[in-house]
């Protein structure tokens, strides 16, 4: 089955190993995830505003290309998966939306290209048993707990990825590379996103509370699928550290874990 | 042995045997497009039987009466006579076990108008099936004429969907294939295209003929009514004056009355003596019931429910219903 | 600033749900979504008294207020509202009406410093623009 | 010929402002078969009335037009007139020229103009009225009460003490309901098992009530005054004759499961007694769970059973029984919280419902009454009630108000502080509604003597720290944020309908709302009666109530019942379909279109010439028919007639109205 | 569209449904509710009473518009004869429109026993949409 992939800039740039690891491990599973010939950043934030259309004018044109492919459209990053799944509906349920976007763009589209996350993917397409028996070496003995944020959960009407109180699919994928999934509730909590450059304070104290809560639940590191979400809970780790002895928990992309996982011989030293 | 012969056969031994006190078929005629009913209660008459190109008219109605006087009638049916069959049966007009069908495969008969238009009529003497073309004797000639069976065909054969009989107690002859397949609902889109004056336009030229002579209530298996609403007088439904309206409404509620019961056969296009295109009414209706509320072929089990006789509470409604 | 039959009457209501589709009259006040707000601390006004400033017509209260800049439009508000409203479209409303007066923009490129530029994602700094500069 | 008298009511002005009454009277004059027109001030009044009789007998009126009001105002009333001055009733026809035509057309003489065409309208109808005799039916003198909650309970012993035969039948195998599983009931904290029992046992002892508990009804047909209902009475594995309850049985059943009765938080066997006030206080095999059923071993109940009356042999019993009226008390069950992750049920065990709450209060419950916290077992300090879970949630849940939470929760804070002296209740609420007699005064004692803290402000997310429960939310009032940190959590969950409500609804032919509660047949004056005759509602069936509201609509509708069942007869609806026999041909069509299943095939033999001839034709049940008309039009040739909305007639209205 | 000659009164039908159009009409009336005298009722049990050829017989008498007004689907008093209803009456009106009537003639709508409002507001607009139509001389003998 081959993907159209559309990584979105950040990963071309601040989150390198993110798309290559995720390449590497698609490479692993057999999956075939062809970039898109041409693309453009999907606006990070989706307009919330009735009448801003002109934010929709990138997604929609990256989608149509994935239409021409015929091909389901796969993305990485928690912010391009947010913007693409909600322009889509948009699309699909916005009449006037419609016809201003393709008008505008000139493209016929009508909505009928399926975003889909890589980890759903690997959830539905793939199926995390036969992951467990690909992975080569496993993560044993790491208590590792999933850092959902909000741009993959909600609003679960358009999103539809998985409960949004309650998600399971970051731990089921944790324990199909071997490792011990750990729950702690502020895992759906935002990490403050662009407050991190407006009100630094603010994000601090946010991601503080993550932290000490995944501290107290005994997590050894966390996974995450936005860079936005890495970049705010790496940056913050002072809130562990300060206490005598504190050391902060690493954060991975869950796809540095699959690709270690999935490759051979001694656990490699741990891609930063 | 062809099936003129088989009928032949079949009928004799029907009757003689006692297993039907009355045999409906067809008979040859005096012109080589004539196909007359024969109802024959005794064996000797078998022999008139003529299976011809032209056994297009069904014979399915002509039970309701003979029913009351026979205990049992045998009964030949093509592909589209068994659909009437069904609506009789549907109808509760006729008992299934009160009837004997023998079934007769059709590949599709032939269209005297096309024959003559080729040059046919005068002289011809006789026209075969053999195969998927048409054998033709004419007067002073040795040798017979063959030519292609599909290019002299009758339109409805041409959308003929049931070319085998439905529901038979004995079969004559092997399965034939269905004919190319020509969408029958092809002039009703056409005639739904054109603005609301041009309709107009359109049927009050074709019904101002109507004369009311009602052969095609007559012919028709859907139209089995004991008292048709057009005999009554009280309450008079419709005046019997010849002005349009009156043919109008005759034409609308006839249709309207058999809506998801018309199996669909042609005979009242083809029995109406002023050409009227009754078809393209009848389809209209298995048009809009097809695309409101679902896929319905009236005749074919009758056991199920004709779709204006029941409902779906989600039904979509040719109407606003804001 | 009073509530007065002008604040109550004003179309402020109207002027909200054509920026944001939402209609904020139907808040029933239950405050679910201050409770479940994770950025409660830093804000002056509740989500839930943004609504209801906006039901009385109080313009001037919820645009002077810094609720609207440290809302993170994480949509935790918009998954449990019982009236099915979208509080985060209502913030973006209120953003907007200040963002598109002219010089209404709250973040300027020169406020970033240099190891922001340097290590931050670009998906910080662009969404950053996006909420605070139209 | 027919003749025709015209009376034209002036209604004081309400007629007479917009209409030119004189006008109106000379064109019905001229009308085709008028033989007499007048007019009066008021037609409905008894002077009124008088002169339409007097007119008739003078004039030897044979048909009757009024031009008044609405006949859905009159029609009674002026049929009554007619009848008593000799005519049939359905002779009558009324013109309705003043909601249709005065009070809407106010300008010129176009009021006057319409007037006289709902006149001409009338008068064709009218010449074309047949004489109708309304059929009687007979009513059986019997009851089927259907749920045997405190609803079913009291309208069964109504019913039965006024006299009457009545069945009542429960799906549980115990009666009791939803009303059992509580342990003190609000305003008056009298203990619900005390006031139910009695009641429970009255319904056991009373010689007109006959009891079918663990039975289903499946099926009802007919129509009112003669209903005819299939009641299956599972079987329980028990020869009830024989059992003494002695309880040997449930005590040595290896198999232990959930029970439902204790909301899942104990355990019962797998033949067992609900709860020990049950009544019959006989057990039940549930054959899931029992070995013997699922893996043919054990048999220990029987073995055990001093009585012999444990008989695996024993099969279901349907009986086909047939009632004049039928009460609906089904009940409700409570909202799924799989939508609502946030609150963390499911997910620590001291996340409770308020069901799961009250059986912990109760002194038959799991815990013996004392409440204690299912995860350590020890009395909790702070226990944070959460109302509105699933109510008043357009989103994920349902939207209306489930009425009884913000009492209960109330009755809960305080039976909280009465067992566990010195614990903390804190209950985060919308809206606190104490609509009833003495309920504000019971919501008052909670917070002034019992110490029970109101936040108002709807919980954002509760979640385990350690051993306790962080409950993160605001006090909307004071814009403040709350993190609390509590050792239980109950959920005021949201009352639903029935889950087979829709399906119960098709059974009895009475439709649901859009939560599948029943609808009466009006929310204000109808409340307790459903569009179809005879079929009767109690409880919460029909929607969100209290036990007294539910007790005072179990004894309206035994009323409505016994009110019905007085009657000797029911006086039928005389505008119903008929078919002509001879022009009938048997398509039965008509029989696919009747809502009531009234038509049926009837084959009837004639004579034709020599031969006698059997065929099939259409045969219309008067009683069940309700004179919709539906069948008139699906059959074609117009054998099947609607009596009082004839063919004829309204093609004659219809020309009529277009001249 | 034909301009509407001067003076053009549109005659109406409307049959209307004892239980839930016929009470709605009640309501107008109490409510004082007007709405234009070309309207003119005829009392039927249920919708589904309406048989096909009323319809068409009021047109050759000379309607110029003909309405059903019965119950909400799922609200009838009968349970399920509006949804005869709405297939026959559904059938019939694009068999009418096939026929060449202008469907703006011919309409079916649901109105309840409280929506008096509603149905004056239905029967202006039909009224001005008929009168914008003109009259009608199709299904109609020339008198």
């Amino acid at each position: 089955m081959r993907y159209s992939l559309y990584p979105g800039c950040t990963l071309k740039t601040k989150a390198k190993v993110f798309e290559e690891t995720a390449l590497e491990a698609a490479e692993a599973l057999g999956l075939e995830m062809v970039e898109l010939e041409e693309w453009q950043c999907c606006g990070a934030v989706y307009p919330l505003a009735k009448d801003e259309y002109f934010p929709l004018l990138s997604p929609v044109r990256s989608l149509a290309a994935a239409g021409e492919r015929g091909e389901k459209l796969v993305t990485l990053c928690a912010a391009c998966h947010h913007v693409f799944k909600r322009a889509n509906h948009a699309i699909k349920g916005d009449r006037e939306a419609r016809e201003k976007v393709t008008g505008y763009l000139e493209v016929d589209y009508a909505g009928d290209v399926e975003v889909v996350h890589y980890l759903e993917v690997l959830k539905n397409e793939v199926g995390f048993d036969r992951i467990r028996e690909k992975v080569k070496s496993p993560l044993e003995g790491k208590k590792l707990a999933a850092y959902y944020g909000c741009l993959l959960l909600r609003p679960e009407k358009e999103m539809h990825f998985d409960d949004p109180e309650n998600p399971t699919i970051l731990e089921d994928f944790i324990r199909s590379l071997g490792a011990e999934a750990v729950q702690y509730p502020y895992r759906t909590d935002c990490c403050g996103a662009y407050l991190s450059i407006t009100e630094e304070g603010l994000a601090r104290d946010t991601v503080g509370k993550i932290l000490k809560s995944a501290q107290r639940n005994g997590v050894e590191g966390l996974v995450v699928a936005c860079p936005l979400c890495h970049y705010n809970l790496a940056k913050y780790q002072e809130s562990l550290t300060d206490t005598r002895g504190g050391e902060g928990i690493p954060v991975h992309y869950f796809t540095e874990l699959l690709a270690q996982a999935l490759a051979e011989g001694p656990a490699e030293e741990e891609r930063t | 042995m062809n099936l003129t012969e088989k009928m032949r056969q079949e009928a004799a031994q029907i009757l003689e045997s006692k297993e039907a006190d009355l045999v409906i078929g067809w008979g040859g005629g005096e012109y080589y497009w004539q196909s007359p009913p024969l109802f024959l209660e005794d064996a000797a008459g078998a022999a008139e039987l003529a299976f011809s190109p032209f056994i297009v008219n069904n014979l399915a109605k002509y039970l309701l009466e003979e029913l009351e006087s026979h205990e049992k009638a045998a009964l030949f049916v093509k592909g589209c006579d068994t659909r009437g069959i069904n609506r009789l049966l549907q109808d509760h007009r006729i008992q299934r076990e009160a009837v004997l069908l023998i079934g007769v495969p059709c590949a599709g008969l032939a269209d005297r108008e096309k024959l003559k238009a080729a040059g046919y009529d005068a002289g011809l003497l006789q026209v075969e099936r053999q195969g998927d073309s048409f054998i033709l004797t004419l007067e002073g000639e040795e040798g017979a004429r063959e030519v292609p069976a599909g290019e002299f065909l009758l339109d409805k054969c041409l959308e003929c969907r049931y070319p085998n009989p439905l529901v038979y107690d004995r079969l004559l002859g092997e399965e034939v294939q269905k004919p190319r397949e020509r969408d029958p609902m092809a002039r009703v889109r056409e005639v739904q295209k054109k603005p609301v004056d041009e309709k107009y336009a359109y049927w009050q030229e074709k019904l101002s003929r109507c004369i009311r002579c009602y052969a095609c209530r007559n012919v028709c298996p859907a139209c089995n009514c004991r008292e048709c609403i057009f005999d009554q007088n009280a309450p008079r439904w419709v005046g019997k004056a010849n002005q349009l309206s009156e043919k109008q409404n005759y034409n609308i509620i006839r249709s309207f009355h058999i809506a998801g019961r018309c199996i669909d056969c042609g005979e009242c296009q083809r029995a109406c003596p002023m050409d009227i295109p009754l078809m393209e009414i009848n389809r209209k209706i298995i048009q809009d019931l097809t695309e409101l509320y679902g896929e319905y072929e009236a005749g074919i089990d009758p056991t199920d429910v004709p779709p204006l006789g029941t409902y779906r509470a989600e039904d979509p409604a040719g109407f606003s219903e804001r | 600033m009073k509530v007065t039959t002008d604040t109550i009457c004003s179309d402020l209501l109207k002027e909200v749900e054509e920026y944001s589709g939402e209609k904020v009259a139907s808040c029933i006040q239950c405050g679910k979504c201050s409770g479940g707000c994770p950025m409660l601390e830093a804000m002056d006004l509740l989500p839930h008294q943004v609504m209801r400033l906006a039901q009385l017509g109080l313009k001037e209260d919820i645009m002077k207020s810094k609720t609207l800049w440290v809302c993170a439009s994480c949509f935790t508000c918009a998954a449990r509202c019982q009236r099915d409203l979208d509080l985060s479209k209502v913030m973006e409303g209120f953003r907007v009406i200040q963002l598109r007066q002219k010089g209404g923009n709250t973040m300027h490129p020169r406020q970033l410093t240099p190891e922001q530029l340097k290590d931050a994602p670009q998906q910080a700094i662009i969404s950053g623009f996006r909420k605070y500069s139209k | 010929m027919k003749r025709v008298g015209v009376f034209v009511c002036w209604c004081g002005s309400n007629i007479a402002a917009t209409v030119d009454i004189e006008r109106v009277i000379a064109a019905a004059r001229k009308m085709p078969n008028v033989v007499y027109a007048s007019d009066n001030k008021y037609m409905c009044s008894e002077l009124g009335q008088a002169s339409i009789r007097e007119s008739i007998e003078k004039e030897n009126i044979t048909r009757v037009v009024i031009a008044s009001c609405s006949p859905r105002m009159h029609e009674n009333t002026f049929r009554k007139t007619v009848a008593a001055a000799g005519l049939n009733p359905f002779y009558l026809e009324i013109a309705n020229i003043r909601e249709h035509c005065s009070w809407v057309h106010k300008e010129g003489e176009v009021g006057t103009v319409k007037a006289i065409s709902l006149v001409r309208t009338a008068v064709a109808k009218a010449a074309r009225n047949e004489p109708l005799t309304p059929s009687s039916l007979q009513i059986t003198k019997r009851a089927l009460v259907i749920g045997a909650g405190i609803a079913g309970i009291q309208a069964a012993l109504d019913i039965a003490d006024s006299g009457y035969q009545v069945d009542l039948v429960e799906k549980e195998p115990s009666i009791g309901g939803r009303m059992a599983q509580l342990d003190k009931t609000f305003p008056t904290l009298d203990c619900s098992a005390c006031i139910l029992t009695p009641k429970m046992v009255d319904v056991a002892q009373h010689d007109n009530i006959t009891l079918h508990t663990y039975s289903v009804v499946e099926k009802v047909d007919g129509y009112v005054g003669n209903f005819t209902a299939t009641i299956r009475k599972k079987s329980r594995g028990i020869d009830m004759e024989k059992c003494t309850g002695c309880g040997i049985c449930y005590e040595k059943c290896p198999v232990k499961v959930d029970s439902e009765f204790e909301a899942g938080m104990a355990k019962r066997r797998a033949i067992y007694v609900p709860f020990p006030q049950a009544v019959p206080n006989k057990p039940v095999i549930d054959r899931e769970n029992c070995r013997y059923f699922t893996q043919g071993k054990c048999k220990v109940c029987q073995k055990l059973c001093p009585a012999g009356a444990v008989d695996y042999e024993l099969e279901d019993e349907v009986l086909t029984v047939e009632y004049g009226a039928i009460v609906v008390a089904t009940g409700f069950d409570i909202l799924d919280l799989q939508a609502y992750g946030e609150y963390g049920y499911g997910k620590h065990p001291d996340v409770l419902t308020s069901l799961e709450f009250e059986r912990l209060v109760n002194a038959s419950g799991p815990t013996g009454g004392k409440i204690l916290r299912p995860s350590d077992g020890k009395p909790p300090r702070t226990v944070a009630f959460i109302q509105c879970v699933g109510s008043r949630d357009q989103a994920k849940g349902k939207a209306y108000c489930s009425k009884v939470c913000c009492m209960y929760t109330a009755k809960h804070a305080i039976l909280l502080r009465e067992k566990v002296p010195g614990a903390k209740p804190i209950v985060f609420y919308i809206d606190v509604r104490t609509p009833g007699k003495d309920y504000e005064e019971f919501y008052n004692r909670a917070t002034d003597e019992y110490g029970a803290t109101y936040i108002r402000g709807q919980v954002g997310k509760v979640y385990p720290e350690g051993d306790r429960l962080i409950i993160r939310g605001v006090d909307s009032l004071s814009a403040r944020p709350v993190e609390l940190e509590v050792d239980m959590v109950v959920l005021a969950v949201a009352v639903t309908a029935r889950a087979d409500a829709a399906g119960v609804g098709r059974m009895l032919g009475i439709t649901t709302n859009a939560h599948q509660f029943f609808n009466e047949a009006h929310p204000k004056l109808r409340p307790v009666e459903t569009h179809s005759a005879g079929i009767y509602l109690a409880g919460m069936c029909q929607g969100p109530k209290d036990i007294p509201e539910a007790v005072a609509q179990a004894s309206a509708a035994a009323v409505k019942v016994v009110g019905l069942l007085n009657k000797d007869s029911l006086v039928g609806n005389p505008t119903v379909a008929n078919v002509d026999e001879s022009m009938c041909s048997g398509c039965l069509e008509c029989t696919q279109v009747c809502p009531y299943d009234a038509i049926k095939e009837k084959s009837i033999t004639e004579r034709r010439g020599r031969e006698t001839l059997t065929r099939t034709v259409a045969e219309v049940n008067e009683g069940l028919c309700q004179g919709c008309g539906a069948c008139s039009v699906a059959c074609r040739p117009g054998a099947n007639n609607l009596k009082g909305f004839t063919n004829e007639q309204i093609l004659a209205e219809v020309d009529a109205v277009c001249l | 569209m034909s301009v509407a000659k001067e003076g053009f009164e549109p005659l109406i039908v409307a049959f209307c449904c004892n239980w839930c159009s016929y009470a709605g009409a009640d309501l107008a009336g109490t409510g004082r509710m007007p709405y234009p005298a070309n309207v003119r009722i005829v009392r039927v049990p249920c919708s589904s009473r309406v048989n096909p050829s009323f319809v068409i017989r009021a047109f050759q008498r000379g309607a110029d518009g003909v309405i059903v007004a019965g119950c909400h689907p799922g609200d009838c008093h009968y349970h399920s004869g509006n949804f005869f209803t709405r297939r026959r009456l559904s059938v019939l009106r694009r068999l009418l429109e096939y026929m060449g009537i202008e469907p703006e003639r011919f309409q079916v709508r649901w109105i309840s026993g409280s929506e008096g409002a509603k149905f004056a507001q239905v029967m202006t607009d039909l009224t001005a949409d008929i009168r914008a139509l003109g009259p009608n001389r199709k299904l109609r003998d020339a008198l």
